[in-house]
C-alpha cells in the first residue's frame, strides 16, 4: 500500500460566482489502491469543502459518479489511481450542461428514459394470485444484458451524436426500450416503436460505438441500437412492401 | 413523434455495407492490378463479357452496384452531417439522386450487353 | 417560500418509497403523490443489495418455516403478529415484482429460482443473479414512471416535518439544485429514508445512508426503536467494506482461518459440512450475528490472517468453479478483482465483518403507522419490528415491498378519515422556522469545528466502542463522546456560502442526523444489559427474557441524551427458545 | 440563480477531440471512395457494353499513375470498411443458440472466411488468363 502525491486538476464552476468554468489543482496524497472518488473525498474533507460532486455506493452500481477523467467518461469509483500518472484531470461529464463543479444536469436523460415506456407491458394479463410468469433461462438471457444499465449516462457523455443533436434519445434510453421489447413477457413493442423508431430515436445513431466502449456495465448499447434499427427496418419493409402481411 | 422513413435507405445501406465489405476489396485489387498493367492479357474482354452477358451475371453485377451505391450514398449523407453541414435535406437529395442515376445507368448498360 | 400542496408526501425513493408511491397511485389515480428524495431514485442504496429477497413459493417450504427462521433469527425480539403479516404478504409482493418485469433468475423449467441464505431452514431467497436489489430498485423506478400522479422531487433534501394540531401535515425540503426551501403541505407523510450505517467508518452502506429519515421523525417527537441492534455482515472486503453477498456462502463458499480450519464449527455451528455441500442453518449458513461474532473470537485467539487492511479470515469459493461463479455471482467476482485485485475463481478472498444494517428505526406498528397521526414509515428507517435483534438475510428487501405498500394503504386510510388540514399560516410559521434553522447553519463561518473532523470522531467512537462485542464502560464512553459531539456540532463552520448544489451544507445536515441517531444507538446499547442477537455484551453475556424481552424506545431531546422507555414484544406462537444452528440436530 | 453552463462543441471539428472519434470518421469516409469507385465500375460497364475496343480503351485509360493511386486508396479504404463492418456484426446481429449466445469471434471468423472465398472467386473471374 504505497502512497503517491497526485496533482488532481478539477474543473470548477459555481454559477453564483463564476461566469465560466476554470481549473483548480489539488495536491492529494493517494494510496495506490484508491479510486479517483477517494481522492475527491480527500479534497472535500481536507482541502476544499466547497467542491461539489455526486456519489453514493462506491461500488459502481448506483451510477451517480460519472465524470470525465483524463478526457474519458468514467465512474470515479471505478477509476483506479494506479492506472494513472501523477497528473489526473477531472471534468464533469461531456455533453451535459454543468450545474456546478462536477455536477451535471440529469433531467434530460430522465425525460428520455421515461418516454420510451421502460416498464413491462404484459402480453397477457394475469393476476398476481395466478403466480409468476414462466420464463426460461434462455428467454431471460436474451435481454438480461440490457437490464444491467445503471443509468450512469457515461454513454451519453461518449456519444458525439448526442452532443451534436441534443434531441437524440440516446443509447441508454433506447437500450432500455430494447430490453423490454426482448422480454418474453412483454407485448408493448408497438407502443415503444412510436418513439424509438422516430427521427430523434434510433435514427440519430450512426453507430459510432463509443457508448459501448465506455459502458461500465457492458450493456453494449451500440449493439442494442443496431438491433433496433434492423428490426425497425424489417417493420418498414413489411408494412410498405407487404401490407397484406399482418404484423 | 412519427416513425421515420429512414428505414428505406438504412435497409439499403446495411445490405450494401455487407455486400461492399465482401466484394469491394477484391474488386479494387483487380482494378488496381489492371491499373498497374501487371500483365496485358490478364483482362480479356471475352471472359468478362461472357460473365456480364449471362442473366445471372447481370443480376449479380446489378446487385453489387446498386447496393454499393446506396450504401455509399447514405453513409455520405451522414458523413457530411458529421462534418458539420446542417443541410440534411439538400444533401440527401443530392446523394440519393447520384445513387439513383448510377442505378439507372447500370441498368441501361447491362441491358445493352 | 414556495408551497407545494399534495395529498401524500413520501420522503425517500428507494425500494420502500417507490413501492409506497406505486401502491398509492394504483389505489387511487386521483391522489396527488409527492415523491421526495435527496438523490435520484435509482441512486438509492437499495441498488447495492446483492443476495436476494425471501418469500415462500416452493412446495417444500412453508409459512411456518419462514416464521420460525425469522423469529429465531431475530432472537425473539421480533413482533410476531408483524412477522405473520410479513411472511404472508411476501410471496405476493415478490410475484408482483415479477409481473412488473423484475428479471429474477430462473430454474430450467421457467419458474423462479431460489437460493439458500444464512439462518434458513430451507431455500427461500428469490434472486436476480447477485444484483437483486439493483433489479428491484430499477424495476420499481421504471414502473413508477407509468403513473402520472406520482410527482417526483428528485434531489430535494427533507429537513423538518410539519406537525400541527397533533398530526403530521407535511414537511420542508431544500431543493438542492437551487438551494431554495420548499414547503410541502400533505395530508399524510410516509418516511422511507433508509438506514444510517454511515455513522460507522467501515460499512457496506453508501454515502446516502445517514439516518436522515430516522432523525426527521425522531426530532418531531416520534421514538426510535431498538436502535442498539446494528447488524455486522460477516463478509466485507477488508479495504473498503464492499459487501460480498451472503449468496457466496449460500452457493457453497466456505470460511477458513489462518490455519485452514473451518472455524465456525468451534462456535456452535458445526459439525463441519463437506466442502461443496452446504447444509442449511449450519456452518457458513449460520445467521449473520453468530458468524460475525465467531470472527471476533478468532481474532482474539490470533487465528486470523493479517493483511495490510487489518485482520481477516478467508472466504473460499474456488470449488464453485468459474461457470457457477459467473452465472450466480458475477458482481462478486467483478468486485473482488476490481477492488481487491483477487479473483475468487483462483484464490480465497480475505474478508472481515462490516457494519451493514440497522434493525432499529422509527417506531411503527404493524400498519406502518408511527405514534404521530399522519406519519408513516417503511423500509430500513422503520422498525415494525420483524427483524428483532438480528435481521435474517434477504428479509429486508421483502420488507421494503410489504411495508412500503402497507404504509401507503394506511396513509390512504388516514387521508380518508377526514382530518381537516390546519391553517396555512400555522404551517408556514413552522416552515419558516425550519428555513431559519437551515439559514443559520449555513451562515456559520466563525465556528471552530469542521464537518469532516466531527464526523471522523463520531465514526471512531462508534467503531471502538459500539462494535460486535460491547462492554458497559465502553458504551458509557461512547455515550459521553456522542453527546459531547452533539454539543460541538453547534460550533461547526460551513465554508460554502452559495446555494446551487451546496454539498457542504448537505454534509452538515447529514452529520446532524447521524449524531442524533448515534446517540439513540449508544444510549440504547448502554442500558440494554443483556446479550441478544446483534447486541452482545461481555459484561452481560446472557439473554434476559425476564426483564428485557422488550423493545427500547428512545425519545429525542434537543440538548440532552434521549429518554428511554420500553415496550413489550408481541408474542403469538413462539416462546423464546434456543437458537440452534448446529446441523447435527434436526 | 441556476445558470447551467453549456460547453461549446465544434460542429466541424468535434471528431478531432478523441482518437475513437477519429477512427469513426475514418471508417465513415471510406464511403466516399466506395462511392467513386462504384462510378468507375459503372463507367467500365458502359465501355464493356460498347464492345472490345471500347473496353480496351477503358483498360488503357486505367493505366496511369493517378489511377494506380486511386485504386490503391480504394483498396485500403475498402479493406478498412470490411474489417470494421465485420467486427461489429455480432453486436448488430447476435445469434442465440439454446441459452448461450454464439461467441462474437465465431461470427466474425465466419464472415472473414466467407470474405476470403468471395474474394478468391472475384479474382478468378476478374483476372482470367492467369
Ligand atoms: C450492500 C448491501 C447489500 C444488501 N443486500 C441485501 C440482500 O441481499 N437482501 C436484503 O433483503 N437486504 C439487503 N440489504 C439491505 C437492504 O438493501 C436495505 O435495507 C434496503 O435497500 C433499504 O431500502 P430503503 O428503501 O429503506 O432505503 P434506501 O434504498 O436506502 O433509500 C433511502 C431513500 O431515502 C432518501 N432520503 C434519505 N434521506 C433523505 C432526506 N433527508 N430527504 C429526502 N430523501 C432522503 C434517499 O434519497 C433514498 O431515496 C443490503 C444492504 C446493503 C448496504
Ligand atoms: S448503457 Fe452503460 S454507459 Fe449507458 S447509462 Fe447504462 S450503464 Fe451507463
Ligand atoms: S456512441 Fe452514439 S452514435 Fe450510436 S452507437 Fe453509440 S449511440
Ligand atoms: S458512487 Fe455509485 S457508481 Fe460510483
Amino acid at each position: 500500500m504505497s502512497e503517491r502525491q497526485i496533482q488532481l486538476e478539477v474543473l470548477r464552476y459555481n454559477p453564483e460566482t463564476d461566469s465560466e468554468p476554470r481549473y483548480q489543482t489539488y495536491s492529494v496524497p493517494c494510496m495506490n489502491e484508491w479510486v479517483v472518488l477517494d481522492a475527491l473525498n480527500y479534497v472535500k474533507d481536507n482541502l476544499d469543502p466547497t467542491l461539489s460532486y455526486r456519489w453514493s455506493c462506491h461500488m459502481a452500481v448506483c451510477g451517480s459518479c460519472g465524470m470525465m477523467i483524463n478526457g474519458e467518461p468514467k465512474l470515479a469509483c471505478k477509476a483506479f489511481i494506479h492506472e494513472y500518472t501523477d497528473q489526473v484531470r477531472v471534468e464533469p461529464m461531456a455533453n451535459f450542461p454543468i450545474e456546478r463543479d462536477l455536477v451535471t444536469s440529469v433531467e434530460d436523460f430522465i425525460a428520455k428514459l421515461a418516454c420510451v415506456k421502460p416498464y413491462l407491458i404484459p402480453k397477457s394479463d394475469q393476476p398476481v394470485s395466478a403466480g409468476a410468469f414462466q420464463q426460461s433461462p434462455a428467454e431471460l438471457k436474451k435481454f438480461k444484458q440490457y437490464t444491467l444499465c445503471i443509468n450512469c449516462m457515461l454513454c451519453y457523455a461518449a456519444c458525439p451524436q448526442y452532443g451534436l443533436v441534443p434531441e437524440f434519445l440516446g443509447p441508454a434510453a433506447i437500450s432500455m426500450a430494447h430490453r423490454y421489447n426482448q422480454d418474453s413477457r412483454d407485448g408493448g413493442r408497438d407502443q415503444r416503436q412510436e418513439v424509438i423508431a422516430s427521427d430523434e430515436g434510433v435514427w440519430e445513431c450512426s453507430f459510432v460505438g463509443a457508448c459501448s466502449e465506455v459502458c461500465p456495465k457492458h450493456v453494449d448499447p451500440a449493439g442494442a441500437l443496431q438491433q433496433v434499427k434492423v428490426a425497425s427496418t424489417l417493420d418498414w419493409y413489411k408494412e410498405h412492401l407487404m401490407p397484406w402481411m399482418k404484423k | 413523434m412519427a416513425k421515420s422513413n429512414k428505414p428505406i435507405f438504412w435497409g439499403l445501406f446495411a445490405a450494401g455495407g455487407t455486400v461492399t465489405a465482401f466484394v469491394t476489396p477484391a474488386l479494387a485489387l483487380v482494378t488496381l492490378i489492371a491499373a498497374m498493367r501487371y500483365s496485358p492479357d490478364m483482362f480479356t474482354y471475352d471472359a468478362i463479357h461472357v460473365f456480364a452477358a449471362h442473366w445471372l451475371g447481370k443480376l449479380v453485377i446489378f446487385g453489387i452496384i446498386l447496393l454499393s451505391l446506396w450504401h455509399a450514398a447514405h453513409r455520405t449523407r451522414v458523413t457530411v452531417h458529421d462534418f458539420g453541414v446542417r443541410a440534411d435535406s439538400l444533401v440527401a437529395i443530392v446523394v440519393y439522386a447520384l445513387a439513383g442515376i448510377g442505378t439507372l445507368l447500370t441498368l441501361v448498360y447491362l441491358l445493352r450487353i | 417560500m414556495e408551497i407545494i400542496k399534495t395529498d401524500i408526501a413520501i420522503v425517500g425513493a428507494g425500494g420502500a418509497g417507490l413501492r409506497a408511491a406505486i401502491a398509492l397511485a394504483e389505489a387511487d389515480p386521483k391522489l396527488r403523490i409527492a415523491l421526495i428524495s435527496k438523490v435520484y431514485p435509482m441512486r438509492s442504496h437499495t441498488c447495492a443489495a446483492e443476495g436476494g429477497a425471501a418469500g415462500v413459493i416452493k412446495s417444500d417450504d412453508s409459512m411456518a418455516l419462514h416464521f420460525g427462521d425469522t423469529v429465531g433469527g431475530g432472537d425473539w425480539l421480533s413482533d410476531q403478529d408483524a412477522v405473520e403479516y410479513f411472511i404472508h404478504e411476501a410471496p405476493k409482493e415478490l410475484t408482483q415484482l415479477e409481473h412488473w418485469g423484475c428479471p429474477w433468475s430462473r430454474e430450467p423449467d421457467g419458474s423462479v429460482a431460489v437460493r439458500p441464505f444464512g439462518g434458513m431452514k430451507i431455500k427461500r431467497t428469490w434472486f436476480a443473479a447477485d444484483k437483486s436489489g439493483f433489479h428491484i430498485l430499477h424495476t420499481l423506478f421504471q414502473t413508477s414512471l407509468k403513473y402520472p400522479s406520482i410527482q417526483r422531487f428528485d434531489e430535494y433534501y427533507a429537513t423538518d416535518l410539519l406537525v400541527e394540531d397533533g398530526h403530521c401535515q407535511g414537511l420542508t425540503a431544500l431543493e438542492i439544485r437551487s438551494g431554495q426551501m420548499k414547503q410541502f403541505q400533505a395530508r399524510a407523510v410516509i418516511i422511507a429514508g433508509g438506514g444510517g450505517g454511515r455513522m460507522f467508518p467501515f460499512t457496506t452502506n453508501g454515502a446516502v445512508k445517514t439516518g436522515d429519515g430516522m432523525a426527521l421523525a425522531y426530532r418531531a417527537g416520534v421514538p426510535l426503536k431498538d436502535m442498539e441492534f446494528v447488524q455486522y455482515h460477516p463478509t466485507g472486503l477488508p479495504n473498503n467494506g464492499i459487501l460480498l453477498t451472503e449468496g457466496c456462502r449460500g452457493e457453497g463458499g466456505v470460511l477458513f482461518n489462518k490455519d485452514g480450519r473451518r472455524y465456525l464449527q468451534d462456535y456452535g455451528m458445526g459439525p463441519e459440512t463437506p466442502i461443496g455441500q452446504p447444509v442449511l442453518k449450519t456452518m457458513e449458513l449460520g445467521p449473520r450475528d453468530r458468524v460475525s461474532q465467531a470472527f471476533w473470537h478468532e481474532q482474539k485467539k490470533g487465528n486470523t490472517v493479517s493483511t495490510p487492511w487489518g485482520d481477516c479470515v478467508l472466504l473460499d469459493m474456488r470449488h464453485l468453479g468459474e461457470k457457477k461463479i459467473d452465472e450466480r455471482l458475477p458482481l462478486v467476482r467483478d468486485l473482488c478483482i476490481s477492488y481487491l485485485g483477487k479473483d475468487p475463481v483462483k484464490e480465497p478472498i480475505p474478508i472481515r465483518p462490516v457494519v451493514h444494517y440497522m434493525m432499529g428505526g422509527i417506531h411503527t406498528n404493524i400498519k406502518a403507522a408511527t405514534p404521530l397521526p399522519g406519519l408513516f414509515a417503511a423500509g430500513e428507517c422503520a422498525c415494525v419490528s420483524i427483524n428483532g435483534a438480528n435481521r435474517l438475510g434477504s428479509n429486508s428487501l421483502t420488507e421494503l415491498l410489504v411495508f412500503g405498500k402497507r404504509a401507503a394503504l394506511s396513509a390512504i386510510e388516514h387521508v380518508q378519515s377526514g382530518l381537516s388540514a390546519s391553517k396555512d399560516a400555522a404551517l408556514t410559521g413552522q416552515a419558516q422556522a425550519s428555513e431559519t434553522r437551515i439559514g443559520t447553519l449555513m451562515k456559520k463561518s466563525a465556528g471552530t469545528e469542521t464537518i469532516a473532523g466531527l464526523r471522523k470522531e463520531m465514526m471512531e467512537t462508534m467503531e471502538t466502542n459500539v462494535g460486535i462485542y460491547r462492554t458497559g464502560s465502553e458504551l458509557a464512553t461512547a455515550c459521553d463522546k456522542i453527546s459531547e459531539l452533539r454539543q460541538r456540532y453547534a460550533h461547526i463552520a460551513l465554508h460554502d456560502k452559495t446555494h446551487v448544489y451546496n454539498t457542504d451544507l448537505m454534509q452538515a445536515l447529514e452529520l446532524g442526523s447521524m449524531l442524533d441517531c448515534a446517540e439513540a444507538v449508544t444510549v440504547g446499547a448502554r442500558d440494554r444489559k443483556e446479550s441478544r442477537g446483534a447486541h452482545q455484551r461481555l459484561d452481560f453475556t446472557e439473554r434476559d427474557d425476564v426483564n428485557l424481552l422488550k423493545h427500547t424506545l428512545a425519545y429525542y431531546h434537543p440538548t440532552e441524551p434521549p429518554r428511554l422507555d420500553y415496550l413489550d414484544v408481541v408474542i403469538t406462537q413462539s416462546q423464546p427458545g434456543v437458537r440452534d444452528y448446529s446441523g447435527a440436530k434436526k | 440563480m441556476n445558470k447551467p453552463y453549456v460547453r461549446p462543441l465544434s460542429k466541424t471539428s468535434w471528431f478531432l477531440t478523441q482518437p475513437r472519434y477519429k477512427r469513426y470518421m475514418l471508417r465513415e469516409v471510406t464511403c466516399l471512395f466506395i462511392f467513386a469507385y462504384t462510378f468507375l465500375l459503372i463507367w467500365g460497364l458502359k465501355r464493356l457494353s460498347e464492345g472490345p475496343d471500347a473496353f480496351q480503351g477503358f483498360l488503357n485509360a486505367l493505366h496511369s499513375p493517378w489511377s494506380v493511386l486511386f485504386n490503391l486508396a480504394v483498396l485500403i479504404a475498402a479493406v478498412y470498411h470490411s474489417t470494421t463492418w465485420f467486427n461489429v456484426t455480432p453486436q448488430a446481429m447476435p445469434i442465440q443458440r439454446g441459452e448461450e449466445f454464439v461467441p462474437g469471434n465465431i461470427i466474425i471468423g465466419a464472415h472473414y472466411a466467407v470474405w476470403a472465398v468471395v474474394s478468391l472467386i472475384i479474382l478468378i473471374i476478374g483476372i482470367r488468363g492467369m
